[in-house]
C-alpha cells in the first residue's frame, strides 16, 4: 500500500485527538484571554473558577466513577462484549459498599482493616458477581449483550433501593458518619493549584493509578493483546490457541472489577447510599460509555474524557454561585452534554471493536 | 462463508425463535423471573425484623410470604379479584369484584402509556437504530401539549366541540415536537455518523433540562410552588369515562394507543415504507442495494419513533396530569423493555405494556399491603428482561426434557454443506 | 519418505449434515499436496478437523505416525500443524509483529510485559530465514493481501509448525503474487516443512502440488501424482462427469450504447483513491467483462455505476442520460439489474424470507406497491415463480433466505435480478459458489441476456468465466483500467500481466506491490 | 389491628438482627396462620374482619410523604416524629406511603381514602408537591379528612398547615452573620474574624426554599451587611454527593457558616464542613441530634415543626375538632419554626450572640423586623 493512504490514516487518527485537544485548549485560551482583559466580568469569574485549586480538586473527585466505570468499559467492550450495563455495577457496588460497612458496624475493625474498606471490598465483590452473571449470560448463553447490560442495569437498579427499604426502611441508607476520608501528602499538597492531588480521597490516587496501568495492561501485556485481539478478530485469537471465552469472561469481570471500585469510592466518599430515582449514581454509568467512546477506548482518553464532564461540572458548581448571574442553574447543566452532542457532530464516527457485540463459536456443535 | 458460519446457520436454522417459540420463551422468562423474585422476597424476608412470621418453609419463618405478595399485586393490580384472606394458594373469586374499579384503572393508565413508548421504541428498533431517547421526546412532546393546549384553550368554545378541536390538535403538536426532537439523533446518525446511543442518553439529559427551565423560567404555573404548568381545563384533557372511581384512565386513550397499534402493524408490514424501515434495520448494505435512501429513512423512522413517544407525552398530559409537571415518570426507558419483551412487535406491544402496568400498579398495592418494597417490581422488570435476552437458555432446558428428532433430513441442498468458499 | 498426516476414515456430520464421510488421507513429509474439489466438497471442513477446530465424528487423525486427539487448535499447533485460513485470521488495527506472536508473546519483568524488542527481533530472524519481505511495524490493514499471507505463513512458522495448511491460499492474489507464493512453497519444502494446500483450481494443484486428492460430496474420490495426471482426469474426478469448461460466446453485432462511463474515479470507505479515470461503454447485446484481482477497485466501480457509491470525478450515462447523480432507487427503476458480489450482506436480507427478498428493489415499483402498499400476493406469486425456474432448493418461499445453502441464495438473487426485465445488467462473481450444473445455467441465461440484445457488465475473478463470456474485456489493476482486449484473441498469460499491473509496451516495470483494499 | 406495622424494618433493629444473622420474626411462628388471615390486601372487606376493629386504635391515619423518602433526617423523619408521636400517646395507628414520583401522590392519596379496611380518620399530606394532587383529591372523597403541610388546599375536609420559614431562618442567618465577623473556634469548626462569609445551599429552586434563603439572607444583612452570602441549589432533595461538592466550594471560597435548606442533600454539607473545619446548619429537625456524627459542625438548625402539625391534626381529629377549611401558620411566636442551637455546640456560643438572637426573635414576633418571604 502507498506511503499516502497510510498517512492519511494516520491523519484521521491524528485529526480526532488533535481537534479534541486543541478545541479543548482553544477555549481554554479564549476564556483566559478575555477573562485577563476583562477581570470584573464574567469571564474573570470564569477564569478565576477554572484555575481554582478547589476546582481542580472537586473535578478529580467527581470523575472517580466515571473514569473507573469507563476503564471496565474499556475492557469490557475491547474484549468483544459491550457492556451497557456499568450504570447497574456502579449502582450495586456502591449500595454493598455502604451496607456492609455498615452491618459489619462503621468503627469496627476486622483484623485489622477498618470495617470501610471491608466495605470497599465487599462493593467491588457485588460488582464482579453481577458482572459474572453477566458474562456468563452473553457469553454462555449467548444474550444479546445490549439487552442484557440493560438488564443488569435495571435489575440493579431495582435491588439496591429494594434491600435500602428492606432494611432501612426507606430507599436511602442511613449515614455511616465516617467516609474514606482524605490522604494528604506532606509538602506536595502544599503546591498551588496542583497540590489538589496531593490532598486527595484514596479514590482519587487509585485512579491516578489505575489510568496508565491500564493502558499499559491493554497495550503492553499479552493478556491486553489478547482482549483486543478477541474484540477485533476472536478468530485469529482461536486459531493461535488462546481461548476466547476465557479473555471475554476475563475482560467483563475485569470491567465489574473497575466499576466497583467506581461505585464504592462513590458512596462510601459520601458514607450514604441514595436511592431515589436514578439513585446516586444517576447517569454516570451512562457518562462512562460516552466517555470511553469519546477517548477512543484509550484508558487516558477516556480518563480526559471523564475528567472533562466532571470539570464542567466542577466548574458549573462554582459558576451558579457568581452574584447576578442569571442564566439558569440548569441550562448550565446541560453544557457537558451539549459538548458531547457538538463534538459528536463535528467529528463523527468512533471506531468500535470490529466484533464487539459478536458471539463467538467455534461453530462446532459436538464440542 | 466459511464451513463453520455455515455449520452455525445450520444451527440457527435449527433453533430460530418461531413466533410460537418467542412467546413461549417471553412466557418462559416470567415464570423464572417470578420464581427469583419469590427467592428475593424470602431471602429479604429474613433480613428484616417482625413479630410474627408471614409464611414458614421448612422449619423456618420468613417475614414476607412471596405467594400472599404475588397475589395482592395481582389484586391491588385488578381491584380484588380474589379473596386474598382465604386459606390455601388457590382463592376463590370475590364475588363483588367490579372490573371498573381504581386499581384496574391504574394499570389500564399505565398500560396506555406504555403502548405508545413500547411502540415508539419498537419503531426505531425495528429501524435498526437503539433509540434510548424516547423519554426526553415524551418529556418535550408532553411539554408542547401542555402548552398549546393552555395557550390555545381560552380561544377555543369550552365544553365538548372545544375539547373536540383541541384535544387532536394538542396531540398532534405533541407528535410534531417530540417527532422533530427524536429526528435530530436521526440526523447526526445520517449525516455526521454519530452513535445515536451516545445523542439519545445526550438529548435526553437536555430535554430534561431544557423543559425544566422553560416551565420554572417562563411558562410555570404561578399559584404553585411545584415546576409545573398552569392546569388545562377539564374539557381539553381526556376524563375518565367509564371508571367511576378515577385512576386518571381514559378508554379513548387505550383505544387510540391500540389503533396506532394497528397502524404502526400495517405501516411496518404492509407498505414500502416500512419495508425500506425493516430492510434499514435488518441488513444496511441490503437496504441500500435495494434502493432505500439509508439517511432518509435514517431520520423518518426516528422522526416517527419520536412523535410515537411525544404522543405518548401528550397523553401523559391530557390523560393523567392534566399539565405538564417536573419529574416526569420513566416511562421513555420502561418502552424500551415494553418492547424487547414484545420482540419489536406492534402486536407483542400490547400484552407487554399490559404485563408491565400490572406490575407497576400492583407494587403500589404491595407496598401496601404486604410491607414489602415497591422496587420488587423493578427488580423482577430487569430480571425478566435478562431472560428474554437468554433465548439460549430455555432452549438448553428445553433440550435436556425434549430429545430432539432426527434431523438427518434437513439439509437443503441434496446434502450439499458447502457455502461459497471459492 | 515418512508419512507427516494421515487422517483415518474421517466423517464429520454437523446435526445430521454429512460434511466428510469416510475420508482417507496420506500426506509425506515434506511434500506439496493440493487438496481439490469443488466448492462444498468438504476440504475445508477435513483440514479444520485436522487442525482441531472441529472434532471428527468418526475416524482418527495421525501426525508423524501418532494417532492424535486434537481437542483445540492449540493440540494441533503443539503437534506442528500451521494453518492458514481463506478468510485472514489476523487482527487489522495490530501491527504484523504482533499478530506474528499474538497467543506466544516473548515475556520480560517476570512474564508481566511483552518484550516487544525480541518479537520484532524474532520476527526479522524468521522472515529472513524464509526469504519473506515484511515490515513487522506495518499494521495489518495498511499492507496488501499478499503480505498479509506471508504473515499468516510466518505466524504458523513461529508457533513451530512442521506441516502447514493453506486454504485456498490463491484466491486473492495476482498470477504474479501465485507465482511468488509458489516458490515459497519449494523454499519451504526444501527446508523439511510439508505443505497442504486447498484448491478447486486444477491448473494450479498441477503446477504447485507433488500429490494431488480430490473430494467430492465429502468423500475422497482419488489421490493421484501430479505428474502423472491429466486436466481432464482431475476434472472428471471433480465433477463426476465431463463438463464444458469454458462457456462460448458466439460473435454478435452489438447495438445502441447502453452505459457509458467516463473518466471516473472514486474513493474507498475510507477515502482512499479506489477507482481512478475508467472510462468504457457497453452497447446493446454485449457483455464488457472487466477482469482482475480482486480489490483492485472492481468493487467501488460497480459501486458507482449502480448507484451506491457517489464518484468523486467523471460521469455515467445511461440510455442516453446523464445518471450520475441519480439515486439508486432511479437506477433500478429504470432497468439496471445487479447482482451483488456479496449476497450475505447485500443480495439478500438474511431474516426475511424469499417472498420479501424477492421484491427487494422493487418495493416502491408498481408492479408490486402501487400505492404504497406492497401486494403481498403478487411478491409471493413472484419468489415462487424465481424458485421453480431457477431450481432454488428447497422450493420453499417463507423460509428466511439464511436457511438456503450458498449455491441456492445465488440462484435465486440471479433470478430475481435477471426477472427484472433489465435493459443492464450488472454481474459480479454471478457464479461464485453456485455448483457446476448451476454456473452453466446462469452463464446460458447471460448469454440468452445477450442474445435478447440486453447489455451485461460481468465483473469475475474467474478468469476463464470474463474470459469466456465476453464480447470485450477490461482488465483492471490498483483502480486503473489498464486495457480493453478482445478477449477471443488474448492470452491468460497477457491478461495476467495486465492484472498484475504491466503494460505489454511499457519498458519498465512498476516495481509498487498492486494495492490490496485491505479486505 | 393495623395491619402491618409489625413489619418493622428500623435501622437499628435490622442491624442488630443482619448482625446477628437472625432476621426475620422474632416471635414463633406458630401464630403465622392466625395473622396471615388478617392480613387484607386493601379495599373490599368483609363483614367478618370489622368486628376486630371494636377494639382497634383512637385513629387511623395515613401518611403520604414527600419525595425523598425517609430517612433524610430532616423533613419527612421530622413528620414521622410527630406521628410516632400521636402512635404513643393518642394510641392511633398509621400506615405510610413514601412516593418515588409526583405521578403517585393522587394514587397513594386515594388509596387511603378510599380505604375502608381500616377507614383512615385522616390522611396526611407531607409537602407543597402533593397541593395539586390533593386538590383533586379532597373533593372527590368529601367525607375524608386530609391535612397538608407546606401549602393550601382551599376545601372543607383538608386543614393547611404553614409556616413561617423566613422567621426562622432569619435567625439563622443573624447567626451566621454573627459568627462568621468574629473570631470562634467550636467543636470540629472554627471561623476567624477576616472573612466575612456564609453560603446558603437550597434543595431545588421554588417558592418555598426561596422563602429560606430570603430570611437567611436578611438575618445575615441584619447582622452586618458586608457580609456576602454564596447561594447555590442542588436541583434535588436528595443529592447528597452534589451537596458535598457545592458546600465545599463555598467553604473553599470562604464561606464559615453554611446553611442548607436541601433535605438529603444537605447532608453533604455537613461533611463538607467537616472535612473543610468550617460550620454548617441544618433545617426542619435538629439535626446535630439526627445527624449525630456531625454535631460538632453543626452550630444550630432552623427547626420546622413540622411533627406539632403533623400530631395537631391528628390530636384535632382524635378529639373531634378537626379544623378543615382552615389554614394554620406557624412562625416563632407559636413556636412552629426557631432557630435551635447545636446540641453539641450550642453552650459554646458566645452568650452575647444568643442575646442578640433572643433579641430579634422578639421583635420579629412584635413585627418590629420586616422579613422579605421571597429573592426577588
Amino acid at each position: 500500500m502507498s506511503t499516502t493512504t497510510i498517512d492519511r490514516l494516520r491523519d484521521t487518527e491524528l485529526s480526532y485527538r488533535a481537534t479534541l485537544a486543541g478545541g479543548a485548549l482553544s477555549v481554554f485560551l479564549l476564556i483566559a484571554l478575555l477573562g485577563l482583559a476583562f477581570p470584573s466580568s464574567i469571564w474573570g469569574n470564569f477564569l478565576a473558577i477554572l484555575t481554582s485549586r478547589s476546582t481542580l480538586s472537586s473535578a478529580l473527585r467527581l470523575s472517580v466513577p466515571i473514569t473507573f466505570a469507563a476503564l471496565g468499559g474499556i475492557f469490557s467492550e475491547k474484549a468483544g462484549v459491550v457492556n451497557i450495563g456499568l450504570e447497574g455495577l456502579l449502582i450495586i457496588s456502591a449500595f454493598t459498599a455502604v451496607i456492609t460497612t455498615a452491618v459489619v458496624g462503621p468503627e469496627m475493625t476486622v483484623v485489622g482493616l477498618p470495617a470501610i474498606w471491608i466495605g470497599f471490598f465487599a462493593g467491588i465483590l457485588s460488582s464482579v458477581l453481577f458482572s459474572a452473571l453477566f458474562a456468563v449470560v452473553c457469553i454462555r448463553f449467548k444474550a444479546d449483550q445490549i439487552i442484557a447490560g440493560l438488564a443488569v442495569w435495571l435489575i440493579a437498579l431495582g435491588l439496591a433501593p429494594f434491600a435500602a427499604t428492606v432494611y432501612y426502611g426507606g430507599v436511602n441508607t442511613d449515614n455511616l458518619g465516617t467516609t474514606l476520608g482524605t490522604w494528604t501528602i506532606p509538602v506536595l499538597s502544599d503546591i498551588p493549584f496542583f497540590g489538589a492531588f496531593f490532598d486527595a480521597d484514596p479514590a482519587v490516587y487509585m485512579m491516578l493509578v489505575a489510568v496508565p496501568a491500564s493502558w499499559y495492561v491493554l497495550n503492553r501485556t499479552a493478556f491486553g493483546r489478547h482482549v483486543r485481539a478477541s474484540g477485533e478478530n476472536p478468530k485469529a485469537l482461536d486459531t493461535v490457541g488462546v481461548d476466547v471465552s476465557r479473555v471475554r469472561y476475563a475482560g467483563v469481570l475485569l470491567s465489574g472489577f473497575l466499576a466497583g471500585v467506581g461505585g464504592s469510592a462513590l458512596s462510601l466518599g459520601l458514607g450514604q447510599f441514595v436511592g431515589n430515582n436514578q439513585t446516586m449514581v444517576n447517569g454516570k454509568g451512562f457518562i462512562a460509555i460516552v466517555a470511553y467512546l469519546f477517548g477512543n477506548y484509550n484508558p487516558i482518553g477516556a480518563f480526559g474524557a471523564s475528567f472533562l464532564f466532571a470539570g464542567l461540572e466542577a466548574a458549573q458548581i462554582r459558576l451558579q454561585q457568581v452574584p447576578g448571574y442569571a442564566i439558569p442553574d440548569s441550562l448550565i447543566q446541560t453544557i457537558p452534554y451539549v459538548t458531547v452532542l457538538v463534538v459528536l457532530a463535528l467529528v463523527g464516527r468512533t471506531r468500535i471493536p470490529e466484533a464487539a457485540g459478536e458471539h463467538y463459536d467455534t461453530g462446532d456443535d459436538n464440542r | 462463508m466459511s464451513a463453520a458460519e455455515n455449520a452455525k446457520a445450520v444451527l440457527r436454522r435449527l433453533t430460530a425463535a418461531s413466533a410460537t417459540e418467542r412467546i413461549l420463551i417471553s412466557f418462559a422468562a416470567l415464570i423464572m423471573a417470578v420464581l427469583v423474585g419469590a427467592v428475593i422476597i424470602l431471602v429479604s424476608g429474613r433480613i428484616t425484623t417482625c413479630q410474627t412470621a408471614a409464611t414458614t418453609l421448612f422449619g423456618t419463618g420468613f417475614c414476607y410470604d412471596p405467594v400472599e405478595v404475588y397475589l395482592v399485586l395481582f389484586n391491588g393490580a385488578l381491584g380484588e379479584p380474589f379473596l386474598v384472606n382465604s386459606p390455601g394458594i388457590l382463592k376463590p373469586l370475590n364475588p363483588n369484584w367490579n372490573p371498573l374499579n381504581f386499581g384496574f384503572a391504574l394499570t389500564l393508565k399505565e398500560t396506555t402509556l406504555l403502548i405508545f413508548t413500547g411502540l415508539s421504541v419498537a419503531v426505531s428498533f425495528r429501524a435498526g437504530l437503539f433509540n434510548i431517547g424516547t423519554q426526553g421526546q415524551l418529556i418535550l412532546g408532553g411539554l408542547a401539549t401542555a402548552l398549546f393546549s393552555f395557550f390555545v384553550a381560552p380561544l377555543l368554545p369550552s365544553g365538548l366541540v372545544g375539547g373536540l378541536i383541541l384535544i387532536p390538535l394538542a396531540i398532534v403538536v405533541g407528535a410534531l415536537v417530540g417527532g422533530l426532537y427524536g429526528a435530530i439523533p436521526g440526523a447526526l446518525k445520517a449525516y455526521a455518523d454519530a452513535n445515536e446511543v451516545i445523542t439519545t442518553i445526550m438529548l435526553n439529559f437536555i430535554a430534561a433540562q431544557i423543559a425544566f427551565v422553560l416551565v420554572s423560567e417562563f411558562y410555570g404555573n404561578p399559584d404553585s410552588q411545584v415546576v409545573e404548568t398552569t392546569p388545562i381545563p377539564d374539557w381539553a384533557t381526556l376524563l375518565p369515562v367509564a371508571f367511576p372511581q378515577g385512576g386518571d384512565f381514559s378508554i379513548l386513550a387505550l383505544a387510540f394507543g391500540l389503533a396506532l397499534v394497528v397502524a404502526v402493524w400495517f405501516l411496518l408490514e404492509q407498505t414500502s415504507f416500512g419495508y425500506d424501515l425493516r430492510t434499514s434495520g435488518e441488513q444496511p448494505e441490503a437496504a441500500e442495494y435495494g434502493g432505500v435512501d439509508a439517511k432518509r429513512t435514517t431520520v423518518t423512522s426516528m422522526f416517527l419513533s419520536g412523535a410515537l413517544g411525544g404522543m405518548g407525552g401528550a397523553i401523559w398530559v391530557l390523560m393523567v396530569m392534566g399539565k405538564w409537571q417536573a419529574g416526569v415518570p420513566a416511562l421513555g426507558f420502561d418502552g424500551i423493555t415494553v418492547s424487547i419483551l414484545a420482540g419489536n412487535n406492534p402486536f407483542g406491544v400490547v400484552p407487554a405494556a399490559l404485563l408491565f402496568g400490572t406490575l407497576k400498579s400492583g407494587s403500589l398495592a404491595v407496598q401496601f399491603g404486604t410491607g414489602v418494597p415497591k422496587q420488587l417490581v423493578g427488580v423482577l422488570r430487569g430480571l425478566i428482561i435478562l431472560f428474554v435476552a437468554m433465548p439460549e437458555f430455555f432452549r438448553m432446558l428445553g433440550s435436556t426434557i425434549d430429545l430432539e428428532p432426527d434431523r438427518e433430513t434437513v439439509a437443503t441442498d441434496g446434502g450439499r454443506l458447502g457455502g461459497d468458499d471459492e | 519418505m515418512s508419512t507427516a498426516v494421515h487422517l483415518d476414515e474421517i466423517t464429520k456430520r454437523f446435526s445430521g449434515v454429512v460434511a466428510n464421510d469416510d475420508v482417507d488421507l496420506t500426506v509425506e513429509r515434506g511434500t506439496v499436496h493440493a487438496l481439490l474439489g469443488e466448492n462444498g466438497a468438504g476440504k475445508t471442513t477435513l483440514m479444520n478437523i485436522l487442525y482441531g477446530l472441529y472434532e471428527p465424528t468418526e475416524g482418527t487423525v495421525h501426525v508423524d505416525g501418532e494417532p492424535r486427539d486434537f481437542d483445540s487448535p492449540a493440540d494441533a499447533i503443539d503437534a506442528g500443524i500451521g494453518m492458514i485460513h481463506q478468510h485472514f485470521m489476523l487482527v487489522d488495527p495490530m501491527t504484523v509483529a504482533e499478530n506474528i506472536v499474538l497467543g506466544n508473546e516473548p515475556r520480560k519483568w517476570f512474564g508481566t510485559t511483552v518484550d516487544r524488542e525480541r518479537a520484532r527481533q524474532e520476527v526479522i530472524d524468521l522472515s529472513n530465514r524464509y526469504g519473506f519481505d515484511v515490515n513487522p511495524d506495518d499494521a495489518i490493514e495498511d499492507v496488501s493481501v499478499g503480505v498479509q499471507q506471508r504473515v499468516e505463513i510466518l505466524k504458523a512458522l513461529y508457533r513451530g509448525a512442521d506441516i502447514l495448511i493453506l486454504d485456498e491460499p490463491t484466491a486473492v492474489l495476482t498470477p504474479q503474487e501465485v507465482e511468488e507464493l509458489f516458490r515459497v512453497f519449494e523454499e519451504l519444502t526444501a527446508q523439511g516443512k510439508t505443505i497442504i494446500f486447498i484448491s478447486h483450481k486444477l491448473g494450479e494443484a498441477m503446477h504447485a502440488a507433488d500429490d494431488i486428492t480430490v473430494l467430492r460430496n465429502g468423500k475422497n474420490v482419488g489421490t493421484v501424482k501430479a505428474d502423472e495426471t491429466s486436466n481432464e482426469e482431475l476434472a472428471e474426478l471433480m465433477v463426476g462427469r465431463e463438463v464444458l469448461l469454458e462457456p462460448k460466446a458466439e460473435p454478435q453485432e452489438p447495438g445502441d450504447e447502453v452505459l457509458a462511463v467516463q473518466h471516473l474515479s472514486a474513493e474507498d470507505n475510507r477515502g482512499i483513491p479506489a477507482v481512478s479515470d475508467v472510462s468504457f461503454d457497453i452497447r446493446e447485446g454485449e457483455v464488457f467483462g472487466i477482469a482482475g484481482v480482486d480489490g483492485n477497485g472492481q468493487s467501488q466501480l460497480v459501486e458507482a455505476i449502480t448507484g451506491l457509491r457517489t464518484p468523486t470525478e467523471g460521469s455515467i450515462s445511461y440510455k442516453g442520460g446523464d445518471i450520475t447523480d441519480a439515486s439508486r432507487r432511479s437506477r433500478i427503476a429504470d432497468g439496471m439489474a445487479y447482482i451483488p458480489e456479496d449476497r450475505h450482506e447485500r443480495g439478500l436480507v438474511m431474516d426475511f424470507d424469499l417472498v420479501q427478498n424477492g421484491i427487494l428493489g422493487s418495493q416502491h415499483s408498481p408492479t408490486f406497491a402501487a400505492d404504497g402498499r406492497i401486494n403481498w400476493s403478487d411478491a409471493r406469486d413472484h419468489a415462487e415463480r424465481i424458485i421453480d425456474e431457477y431450481d432454488v432448493r428447497p422450493p420453499h418461499a417463507d423460509a428466511d433466505a439464511e436457511s438456503f445453502s450458498g449455491g441456492n441464495q445465488q440462484k435465486f438473487i440471479v433470478g430475481r435480478e435477471f426477472e427484472r426485465e433489465p435493459d443492464l445488467v450488472v454481474a459480479t462473481h454471478p457464479t461464485r459458489g453456485v455448483d457446476i450444473g448451476a454456473m452453466e445455467f446462469i452463464h446460458e441465461r447471460l448469454l440468452d441476456l445477450r442474445a435478447e440484445g440486453k447489455a451485461v457488465l460481468l465483473i469475475s475473478s474467474k478468469l476463464d468465466e470474463v474470459q469466456g463470456l465476453s464480447d470485450r474485456l477490461g482488465v483492471m489493476h490498483d483502480g486503473e483500467l489498464m486495457d480493453i482486449v478482445d478477449p477471443r484473441n488474448t492470452t491468460e498469460e497477457e491478461i495476467g500481466l495486465l492484472m498484475a499491473g504491466e503494460r505489454p509496451n511499457a519498458a519498465e516495470t512498476d516495481a509498487e506491490p498492486p494495492v490490496g483494499d485491505a479486505k | 389491628m393495623d395491619r402491618r406495622s409489625f413489619v418493622k424494618a428500623a435501622g437499628v433493629a435490622g442491624i442488630a438482627g443482619l448482625a446477628g444473622c437472625t432476621g426475620g420474626p422474632s416471635e414463633g411462628s406458630q401464630e403465622t396462620t392466625a395473622t396471615t388471615t388478617e392480613e387484607s390486601g386493601g379495599e373490599e372487606t368483609t363483614t367478618a374482619e370489622q368486628t376486630t376493629e371494636e377494639s382497634g386504635p383512637a385513629a387511623n391515619v395515613g401518611m403520604v410523604y414527600a419525595l425523598g423518602g425517609l430517612g433524610d433526617k430532616s423533613f419527612n423523619d421530622a413528620a414521622k416524629r410527630g406521628i410516632e408521636q400521636a402512635e404513643s400517646e393518642l394510641g392511633i395507628a398509621y400506615d405510610e406511603a413514601q412516593p418515588s414520583a409526583a405521578e403517585e401522590f393522587p394514587q397513594f392519596q386515594r388509596r387511603f381514602a378510599q380505604s375502608s379496611n381500616p377507614d383512615y380518620d385522616l390522611v396526611s399530606c407531607i409537602g407543597y408537591a402533593q397541593k395539586s394532587a390533593l386538590s383533586e383529591t379532597a373533593p372527590s372523597f368529601s367525607d375524608q379528612k386530609f391535612m397538608i403541610v407546606d401549602d393550601v388546599v382551599d376545601e372543607d375536609n383538608v386543614a393547611s398547615y404553614l409556616f413561617r420559614e423566613e422567621q426562622g431562618s432569619f435567625q439563622v442567618g443573624y447567626l451566621a452573620g454573627l459568627i462568621t465577623t468574629q473570631e470562634f473556634s467550636a467543636g470540629s469548626g472554627s471561623t476567624t474574624a477576616d472573612s466575612k462569609s456564609v453560603g446558603f445551599v437550597g434543595g431545588t429552586e421554588t417558592e418555598l426554599i426561596r422563602k429560606f434563603q430570603a430570611g437567611y439572607e436578611a438575618g445575615v444583612a441584619h447582622a452586618d451587611e458586608e457580609i456576602s452570602v454564596d447561594v447555590a441549589y442542588v436541583g434535588s432533595f436528595s443529592d447528597s454527593a452534589k451537596g458535598k461538592e457545592i458546600a465545599t466550594s463555598m467553604y473553599d471560597n470562604g464561606a464559615d457558616v453554611v446553611y442548607h435548606a436541601a433535605g438529603g442533600s444537605g447532608l453533604g454539607v455537613f461533611q463538607a464542613a467537616k472535612e473543610q473545619g468550617k460550620f454548617a446548619i441544618g433545617v426542619d429537625s435538629d439535626q446535630s441530634q439526627t445527624e449525630p456524627n456531625y454535631a460538632d459542625v453543626i452550630l444550630a438548625s432552623m427547626v420546622k415543626r413540622v411533627e406539632s402539625a403533623v400530631y395537631t391534626s391528628v390530636e384535632n381529629v382524635v378529639n373531634d375538632e378537626f379544623n378543615g377549611g382552615s389554614t394554620t401558620t406557624l412562625g416563632l411566636e407559636e413556636d412552629g419554626v426557631a432557630a435551635v442551637y447545636g446540641a453539641e455546640l450550642g453552650s459554646e456560643i458566645p452568650q452575647d450572640v444568643k442575646d442578640s438572637l433572643s433579641e430579634s426573635r422578639e421583635a420579629i414576633i412584635a413585627g418590629d423586623i420586616e422579613i422579605p418571604t421571597t429573592t426577588e
